[in-house]
């Protein structure tokens, strides 16, 4: 890429290039502090708030865990988004193959329906959805929560698959039909292992602010075992407001699941996030 | 014959299983509250309940931020626990005017007799039917004071408690120019803001005299007395220890209990956790001085909350049995003697001494506090206005005068002046 | 085995007419060939073949039972794409296979014939791999194999080797045309290469604006084009168009092709035609050299604007009359851009065509 | 594809309709509910009297006329500074790893790491640096470089902008991503053709690259819109449901939150006029991001 990269060392090249460091550092840096505070007590980290621990002990972790229910919280957070993730990945990809590979009388309402549903802000149906999970019976349930989660994410899902699916060859459609494969076939033998990757972008897409969300958690879970991490998190806050050590160690179990799936995936999360964004 | 047969068994399965369930062990009482303070004391009640009648009560404590839209989400729900930690008077009445809480008569809590009247009116619903009944059962008696720390003033040399309000003040400037924080409460945490005004602000506008007359309408917060409380409580900031603005009341107990500053206007449900914080710490609570020496001192006291059963429980006997048992004097007993707070239980007494100095400033001199009791009814809530009002004087947004206004017509638009 | 016949066959899309009146029929064993110029409705037509859109008018019949409402998988065709179409989610084998399992055909017979196919299309070492791990050649072989394990009755092909390079191309037509000797399965084959279409089809329809312009066979095109249109579409390099003003004289035209008027064609006046503006046609290979001036033999001199050595022969570019006229001479001359030539276009080989229409209108020959 | 037989038409239903129903019911259903929630009275959660436009002349009017206006400037002046300050930042660092310096997926991947945080465990995180007493933030603006007083986020002077700035801090790895995937759009040969124009790098920069960058901007800028006027997380998590000092953080979506569901010492809940401030909210969002997206697509240039 020599037409691209910048004439080395000129003052811009450099300039750029401190930039990165720098954003790098105040991004990992904050992360880096909380993560060697999570190992330190209050009285250490007041004394020498960005030093070392004086011995890397885990006794702030383990009064976390078994005071935080943080395995609880963690195998709630994991029922709700995985129960919300396979509906979305089932509905979506089932209505954005209609969407994308057939047209039919209602296809245009359908999709600026779906369009709409894009642009609904859902915080603010939060007391509708409440008096609606009421009347349903699903109040202080997983699955009325994941019912919810699953609706919220449905339109990015299918708008993303819609496109996907519309972009895949109509011969390949031809040859299956000519073949022999009826419509379920079609649809889960030739196209939807095509689509794979792209299912993965509306999995990663849908899945993050589930995971993350406390506000619908708050409202429509109240039993205490229900909650989810950011939820749980809150809770401990508020239990252990003076003991630093401790709120940094929570801090950090709170964080790490999400952050080792990152480390691990990060190319697919970065895909999938800004899929909305970024075409293709 | 065969199909009645059937069904008759069924039937008696059926009973005999519903009898199961309420029998015995398979009774499970949940019990939520805001008290995440207090979690082993509760833990230690229900150990014991359960050891005498084999009900399970489960204690569950949330963030206090969170727990009035945990609470009134659940409720409003159809769910909820069946024991419900609440608060008194309008925050207990908009949950109970809506149908929340079952009614507590002599049949179902003979032991409601050990409240007075005064406490039960914070456990009423406001509109009828609902101000005709009685939905808790109140748990403690709160007075507002001053905290000082004995070993910080006498390291300041200073050897004798101010008399005056000019003598509190001046004493604060004097320890300011130490280097010493007067006051360890912050301006971050608005319901603390509220206390501090619980505590200086009924010696201006004059006590219970006053909040008489506001609750009947012939006088009105822009009255100057109200507004001079006002200032004096917003020019506490001066006082106030560094980096205030973020100081909340978990970091101005903790301040106080290590010494880190002379003085703190809280309430009496803080003594325990003052001394869980440090336990050497060298304490004494008192009123705010009077304006004169020999003038009078006002404590502002209030029922602190209530023991509530949802009326949705599908355990109403045990659960009302369980309140029963919150309202004895056994439980009372040993309420105050663990959590040093005042018991609401008619008769008994506390047995700490700090609680028992305040109590009798509190019998000759208290006051209603003025928002909690009288003014939490409606939208714009005058606790909200007060409290944030007071924050944003402090902040530089706003004076006494235009935030007495503003109350004023915020409460004007749901309660009557003449 | 099976005879094919469209009837009366038109589409539209909204208000875009696509096919038009479309009617024709081969025989078994036939290849045709629908050829024309992209978006004349080819490819179109072909789908409607398969079912995989539907005609708005018209009939289609295989072996003379209509077929119109029956669904693409129960009209016995096996088709092969322009993109290949292969599954790529599968392997070769399971290309070939996905047909037969479709018809629930047993795997034991599935697997004898994926082995035959793989043997007469030589693809038996790629059967493990996936379509993204072949070349476009092998792609294309794999295509027609999973076409031919159907065993199907008809063989429709979608421009099947335009994603070719041009060496391959060549290659695989061969390849298909011995491929449909052998087998003799009725074939309908779309392309818009006229050389594909005059080395394979036993019959050629030449399509353009949703219409047949004429269907025939190859040589019937060639020599017989019914109007401007497929004279110049087929035969490559494409057909001369001079303009011509004849005078009628008696039962001939006479015109002459340059200003010099030194040599003047007359030809027999086919009935009716007028005698405005005309345009003759000429094939470049109809041109030939003329000897020298004077040497009794009629000619036309002309300035050799462009030369193109093919390597067989050599094509000259002049103008007549106005046009751009390419001539096919042998290559042993040395010509030069500049130089004059002297060119014979013989009367015999001229066709006239009325340029309002497009028209022929000169009799057949 | 023309219109399908009966049989694919059901199979068409078939399809769409899982995804149609849980819309339907969990998203179309409560935002038409929403809206008609702002024209009744409530108690608690129970639907009252019909009250026509009320709560919206009550949102007009004293106390809760300055509260709405406060809330909103809130937001704009979250908006203005993150299209700013974030996307400017944003800007750069695209451009930085457009170049392909050496280590740029390290960078991509640690930029982009915040993004996926919580904003619980973001709002936590930074609340903890921040500490009055104990935040190592604060002790080092104190001892080390000694100032009197550092609490931004208890002082209604500071705490909105801190607060943003914590946003850019998690946010800015967003539309980094979206406008390096704008520059690598651009074709390596117009970028090489100015180079033989004899462009310098800035000039590439600001001739080639930002007109090209169009449709980048133009979401950039819509996103931010809305994410600004819906904002409710990370004031929430700091400041809680009054935003907490004095109001400087409140929100639109704070208000609506606060009059739906109460806060701690107010548990009067006001459904009505929370309802009334979501109307408007929408309103704005819905005219905000329509209108600007006309303006911008048109200022786009077409490739």
């Amino acid at each position: 890429m020599i037409t691209r990269a910048l004439k080395a060392h000129t003052p811009f090249s450099m300039l750029l290039m401190g930039l990165l460091i720098l954003n790098t550092v105040v991004v990992l840096a904050p992360l880096g502090v909380a993560v060697i505070s999570a190992f330190k007590t209050t009285g250490e980290i007041m004394a020498s708030p960005f030093a070392l621990p004086s011995a890397w002990a885990f006794d702030n972790f383990v009064k976390v865990w078994s005071a935080g229910r943080f395995d609880r919280y963690i195998l709630n957070s994991i029922i709700v988004t995985l129960g919300a993730e396979i509906i979305i990945l089932v509905t979506s990809a089932m209505a954005g193959y209609a969407l994308g590979r057939f047209k039919f009388r209602f296809h245009g309402a359908i999709y600026t329906l779906i369009l709409m549903g894009l642009m609904v802000p859902a915080k603010l149906l939060l007391v509708p959805l409440f008096i609606q999970l009421k009347a349903m019976g699903l109040l202080n349930s997983q699955f009325g929560l994941i019912l919810v989660y699953a609706a919220g994410g449905i339109p990015a899902g299918v708008f993303i698959m819609t496109g996907f699916f519309r972009a895949l060859p109509d011969a390949l459609e031809g040859a299956a039909r000519i073949d022999g494969a009826g419509e379920w076939t079609i649809f889960s033998r030739i196209m939807l292992p095509l689509v794979r990757p792209q299912l993965a972008i509306v999995a990663i897409y849908t899945a993050i602010p589930i995971w993350n969300d406390f506000l619908f958690p708050m409202v429509f879970l109240s039993s205490p075992e229900l909650k989810t991490i950011p939820q749980g998190l809150s809770v401990f806050f508020g239990e252990h407001a003076v003991d630093m050590g401790a709120l940094f160690a929570g801090l950090t179990l709170a964080a790490l699941p999400l952050v080792l799936v990152y480390l691990l995936l990060s190319e697919q999360f970065i895909k999938g996030l800004t899929a909305g964004a970024v075409k293709g | 014959m065969k199909i009645r047969n059937l069904l008759s068994a069924a039937g008696i399965a059926a009973m005999a299983l519903s009898a199961g369930q309420a029998f015995a062990q398979s009774v499970e009482l949940s019990f939520w509250s805001w008290r995440v303070e207090d979690k082993a004391f509760y833990d230690d009640i229900a150990k014991d309940y359960a050891a005498k009648t084999g009900v399970k009560v489960t204690f569950t404590p949330y963030k206090n931020t969170e727990y009035p839209t945990v609470l009134s989400a659940a409720l409003a729900g159809g769910g909820g626990p069946d024991i419900i930690h609440a608060r008194a008077y309008g925050a207990l009445a908009t949950l109970a005017d809506a149908g929340y809480f079952l009614p507590l008569t002599k049949e179902n809590v003979p032991n409601i007799v050990n409240f007075s009247d005064q406490l039960l009116a914070g456990a009423k619903g406001r509109t009828p039917p609902h101000n005709a009944n009685i939905y808790g059962v109140p748990f403690a008696t709160q007075a507002l004071g001053i905290y000082y720390n004995k070993s910080v003033l006498k390291s300041a040399g200073i050897e004798t408690l101010p008399k005056t309000w000019d003598e509190f003040k001046a004493l604060c400037k004097t320890l300011k120019d130490k280097n010493i924080a007067c006051l360890s409460n912050g301006s971050n945490d608005v319901p603390g803001l509220e206390q501090m005004f619980g505590v200086i602000g009924p010696n201006f506008y004059g006590g219970t005299a006053f909040f008489n007359d506001v609750i009947a309408g012939k006088k009105k917060f822009t009255d100057p007395a109200f507004v001079q409380a006002i200032a004096e409580t917003a020019a506490m900031k001066d006082f106030l220890p560094r980096n205030h603005q973020g100081v909340g009341e978990n970091e101005a107990r903790t301040l106080f209990a290590n010494g880190l500053a002379a003085f703190y206007m809280s309430g009496t449900w803080n003594i325990d956790t003052i001394r869980t914080l440090n336990a050497k710490a060298d304490f004494g609570i008192m009123a705010a001085p009077p304006l004169k020496a020999d003038g009078a001192a006002y404590v502002s006291n209030f029922a602190d909350g209530n023991y509530a059963v949802n009326a949705k429980t599908k355990h109403a006997k045990a659960a009302a049995d369980f309140v029963n048992y919150l309202a004895s004097k056994e439980y009372g007993r040993r309420f105050t003697d663990t959590l040093k707070q005042s018991s609401a239980i008619t008769g008994v007494a506390p047995s700490e001494p700090l609680l028992v100095a305040l109590g009798e400033q509190a019998s000759k001199n208290g006051t209603p506090f003025l928002m909690l009791v009288g003014f939490r009814y409606q939208n714009p809530n005058g606790s909200v206005m007060l409290r944030d009002g007071i924050q944003k004087i402090i902040q530089g947004g706003t004076t006494p005068e235009a935030l007495a206004q503003e109350i004023q017509t915020g409460i004007a638009t749901w309660h009557k002046f003449q | 085995m099976t005879t094919l016949e469209i009837r009366n066959v038109s589409k539209t899309f909204g208000d875009v007419e696509v096919l038009r009146d479309i009617s024709l029929a081969i025989e078994d064993g036939e290849f045709l060939v629908l050829v024309g110029p992209s978006g004349c409705g080819k490819t179109t037509l072909l789908n409607c073949l398969a079912g995989l859109e539907n005609v708005t008018s018209g009939d289609i019949l295989f072996n003379g039972r209509r077929v119109n409402d029956v669904a693409p998988k129960d009209r016995d065709i096996g088709m092969v794409f322009q993109n290949y179409a292969l599954y790529p989610n599968m392997d070769v084998r399971g290309n070939i296979a996905f047909g037969l399992e479709m018809r629930k055909v047993p795997k034991a017979v599935q697997a004898e014939k994926i082995a035959e196919v793989a043997r007469m299309l030589q693809i038996e070492p790629l059967l493990g791999r996936r379509p993204g791990q072949l070349s476009g050649g092998q792609r294309q072989r794999v295509a027609i194999g999973r076409a031919l394990a159907r065993e199907a009755g008809l063989f429709l092909f979608d421009e099947p080797l335009s994603n070719l390079d041009a060496k391959l191309r060549v290659e695989m037509r061969a390849e298909i045309k011995l491929l449909h000797q052998r087998t003799r399965t009725t074939s309908v084959y779309v392309t818009h290469d006229q050389v594909e279409a005059m080395t394979l089809g036993s019959r050629i329809c030449i399509m353009k604006d949703a219409r047949i312009q004429q269907f025939g066979t190859p040589r019937d095109l060639y020599q017989n084009p019914a109007n401007l249109f497929v004279a110049g579409f087929i035969g490559s390099p494409a057909m001369n168009f001079i303009p011509v003003s004849p005078r009628r004289a008696g039962q001939e035209l006479a015109f002459s092709l340059n200003a010099a008027e030194t040599q003047t064609i007359t030809l027999p006046a086919p009935p009716g035609a007028a005698t405005a503006d005309l345009v003759l046609g000429i094939r470049p290979e109809e041109i030939t050299l003329a000897p020298a001036q004077g040497a009794g033999e009629a000619g036309l001199d002309c300035e050799i604007l462009m030369v193109e050595p093919t390597g067989p022969d050599t094509l000259l570019s002049v103008m007549i009359n106005g046009a751009k006229v390419q001539a096919r001479v042998p290559p042993h001359v040395d010509f030069r851009p500049g130089e004059r030539v002297r060119l014979a276009l013989s009367p015999a080989r001229m066709m006239l065509f009325d340029p309002g229409t497009g028209a022929r209108i000169s009799a057949d020959r | 594809m023309s219109s399908p037989p009966l049989s694919r038409t059901l199979w068409i239903a078939f399809f769409v309709a899982p995804a149609l129903a849980l819309m339907a019911i969990f998203m179309l259903a409560p935002a038409l509910a929403a809206f008609s929630y702002a024209l009744y009275d409530w108690k608690a959660f129970s639907r009252g009297d019909f009250v026509g436009f009320k709560h919206f002349i009550r949102l007009a009017e004293p106390p809760y006329r300055g509260m709405f206006l406060a809330a909103l400037g809130h937001n704009a002046i979250t908006f203005l500074v993150k299209l700013t300050i974030q996307n400017g930042i944003a800007l750069l660092i695209a451009y930085a790893l457009y170049q392909r310096p050496i280590g740029a997926r390290f960078f991509r991947g640690t930029l982009f790491l915040p993004v996926i945080l919580s904003l619980v465990i973001v709002g936590y995180l930074w609340q903890l640096f921040l500490h009055p007493l104990f935040g190592p933030i604060t002790l080092f603006m104190m001892d080390i470089v000694g100032l009197e007083q550092f609490a931004p986020l208890g002082d209604s002077r500071f705490a909105l902008a801190t607060t943003i700035l914590m946003s850019i801090w998690r946010n800015v790895g967003f539309p980094t991503i979206v406008f390096l995937a704008g520059m690598n759009a651009i074709p390596d040969e117009i970028i090489k053709a100015a180079r033989i124009d004899g462009a310098n790098d800035w000039q590439i920069f600001r001739r080639i690259i930002l007109p090209n960058l169009g449709p980048a901007f133009t979401i950039i800028v819509i996103l931010t819109f809305i994410g600004a006027f819906e904002w409710f997380d990370l004031p929430f998590v700091i400041g809680g449901a009054t935003g907490n000092p004095a109001n400087s953080l409140d929100t639109m979506a704070l208000m609506f939150f606060r009059l739906s569901f109460g806060d701690t010492s107010s548990p009067v809940t006001d459904v009505g006029l929370g309802g009334a401030v979501s109307v408007v909210l929408f309103a704005i969002v819905l005219a905000g991001s329509k209108f600007g997206a006309d303006y911008l697509r048109k200022r786009e240039v077409k490739a």
